[in-house]
């Protein structure tokens, strides 16, 4: 168990916390998403301190299906959301 | 500025939520002290999980406990994924696209070299599963990410998929299980009691083809209705 | 000694922020937000099981909690939406009268 | 010992959360959401339950292999809650909507 990996994977989670202020107040649908966005970049930056931090080669798996899945929540977003929402004013 | 104005009315609760509060409340205090209370130290699988690892022919004990000792469960869990489909294809039929838009060349991009990069870690996960974490469930669930991934792009194609390829792969993991169960039933004497030596295959063959079926049953969930050429394929043969 | 005291406060911010996200998700008036939130509880989650030492778990909630359930519900706002497209306005006034119960109003009656 | 006690609780706050969202809110997708935030709390306490063993040996598997399965099966029910969610507003001509006003939840003016 290492102590400095941990620790930056502490401080991560605390920017993870820090970025849901966007979520909540970001003035578009957009703003919001690149918010969600980052949670699963931090998400994966997280998993892979972890996997250095405590020993477990697995979480690298975990760490690859967070990126993988980023781009699909993107994508839907886009194809889905994005362009019935421009002009509103979320 | 909206968040302002609501905040003035918080103040005043309707007496019925008032009462659901405290019903809640109250059943939070109880389940709190449920957990408080229990002791866990008595009962365990753990230990008869570890005893008879060896004989379930794979390494990780979570996938041994899903598809050998409690085999029955997963085996049900597959039909229940398959009932969901069947209420979502006899409730409506796919609604989407409403007016396709074409995807940008990025999107076509992502889409081109991020496919086949989730269709092989899907199967590495099934691969993996016998003895790391990974298995039906999760390269299953990669799987349908895949699906979805090119069916929210809405590339042409996906629309002339013909509808029994879709009903083959969706049975594919159920029969395969069911099948599997029957031929134990047949050589051993019981329901899902594996023969000796042949169980770490056998469950190799079951995952690959469950985890086939469960990627399509997500993505024909998400797809949100049965495919457009369906009923009438259906009533002209 | 060290390690395990960081550990215990990586999971205390973990279950506040989860805490937090799913108060703000339930209560928030705009749907779409909820919708977004709900996707970035399911990152969290798996940062959970992770903790939980599930990783199996972990594997399934970040392909299917945060990946798969997320574009479901988008998809369905906006398959319900989609209804009422030139009344879009007055759908989200509905919403932010009835849908905020956490912040309640007045019962009226009739 | 803390750890396992922590994620209990957090559980169990989710799932009052979720308990309380459900009944109190009216909007179908809503309800949706309070369901899967139910279903992860009850997730969450009972893998809690399954690490409070690293004292004694190693993680109970079994709970492990409940939630995985829970969890697909989970979406699958989220999947059919939103299509049947979809087809009522659908088809019953936007009422939905308009029998929210006469909800309990109604506003003053």
């Amino acid at each position: 168990m290492s102590y400095l990996h941990t620790s930056c994977a502490f401080i991560i989670l605390c920017a993870i916390a820090a970025g849901m202020i966007r979520i909540l107040q970001g003035p578009t649908a957009a703003d919001r998403m690149m918010a969600a966005q980052l949670f699963g970049t931090c998400g994966v930056a997280i998993l892979l301190l972890l996997a250095k931090g405590l020993d477990t080669i697995v979480l690298l798996d975990i760490a690859m299906v967070f990126a993988l899945f980023a781009a699909l929540a993107s994508i839907t977003f886009v194809r889905r959301a994005w362009h019935e929402q421009t002009g509103a004013s979320r | 500025m909206r968040r302002y104005s609501t905040h003035n009315k918080r103040k005043r609760l309707n007496p019925v939520l008032l009462l659901v509060l405290l019903l809640t409340a109250s059943l939070t205090i109880l389940l709190g002290r449920a957990i408080l209370t229990t002791d866990y130290q008595t009962e365990r699988l753990g230990d008869d999980v570890a005893q008879f690892q060896k004989l379930s022919g794979v390494e990780s004990p979570v996938t041994a406990v899903l598809l050998n000792f409690r085999g029955y469960d997963t085996l049900l869990e597959v039909m229940v994924l398959l009932m969901a489909v069947v209420g979502v294809w006899s409730l409506t039929q796919a609604p989407f696209p409403g007016k396709p838009i074409e995807p940008g060349p990025v999107q076509l991009a992502v889409v081109r070299l991020l496919t086949p990069l989730m269709v092989l870690f899907a199967f590495y996960l099934v691969w993996k599963g016998s003895s790391l974490a990974g298995g039906a469930f999760q390269g299953g669930a990669v799987l349908g990410g895949a699906c979805v991934l090119m069916l929210v792009s809405e590339l042409p194609w996906i629309k002339n998929i013909p509808s029994r390829h879709l009903r083959i792969g969706l049975l594919a993991g159920p029969f395969v299980f069911l099948g599997t169960a029957i031929l134990c039933l047949i050589l051993e004497g019981t329901f899902l009691a594996y023969p000796q030596g042949w169980a770490g295959s056998l469950l190799l063959l079951i995952e690959t083809a469950c985890a086939v079926s469960i990627g399509l049953t997500l993505a024909c969930l998400f797809a949100g209705g049965r495919p457009k050429d369906d009923l009438s394929r259906g009533r002209k043969r | 000694m060290m390690p395990y005291s960081i550990l215990t406060a990586f999971d205390i911010v973990l279950i506040s922020t989860l805490l937090w996200l799913a108060w703000k998700m339930l209560r928030s008036e705009d749907l779409f937000k909820a919708v977004v939130l709900f996707i970035s509880f399911g990152l969290l989650m798996a940062l959970a099981w992770v903790r939980m030492r599930a990783p199996d778990v972990a594997l399934a909630e970040a392909a299917i909690g945060a990946g798969l359930t997320g574009p479901l519900f988008l998809s369905a706002l906006r398959r319900m939406e989609r209804l009422h497209k030139d009344e879009r306005r007055v759908n989200i006034d509905e919403e932010r009268k009835s849908e905020t119960i956490f912040h309640t109003q007045q019962k009226e009656t009739p | 010992m803390i750890t396992n006690l922590l994620y209990s609780f957090g559980g169990l706050m989710l799932f009052s959360m979720g308990l309380f969202a459900l009944i109190a809110c009216s909007h179908p997708l809503r309800k949706i959401l309070a369901i899967n935030v139910m279903a992860t709390g009850v997730f969450l306490i009972l893998i809690a339950t399954a690490y409070r063993q690293i004292g004694t040996g190693e993680i109970d598997p079994v709970p492990q292999a409940m939630v995985l399965t829970g969890i697909v099966v989970s979406v699958s029910v989220t999947a059919l809650a939103l299509i049947l969610a979809c087809r009522v507003q659908e088809t019953s001509n936007h009422s939905l909507i308009q029998r929210k006003k006469d909800d309990f939840t109604r506003t003053g003016t």
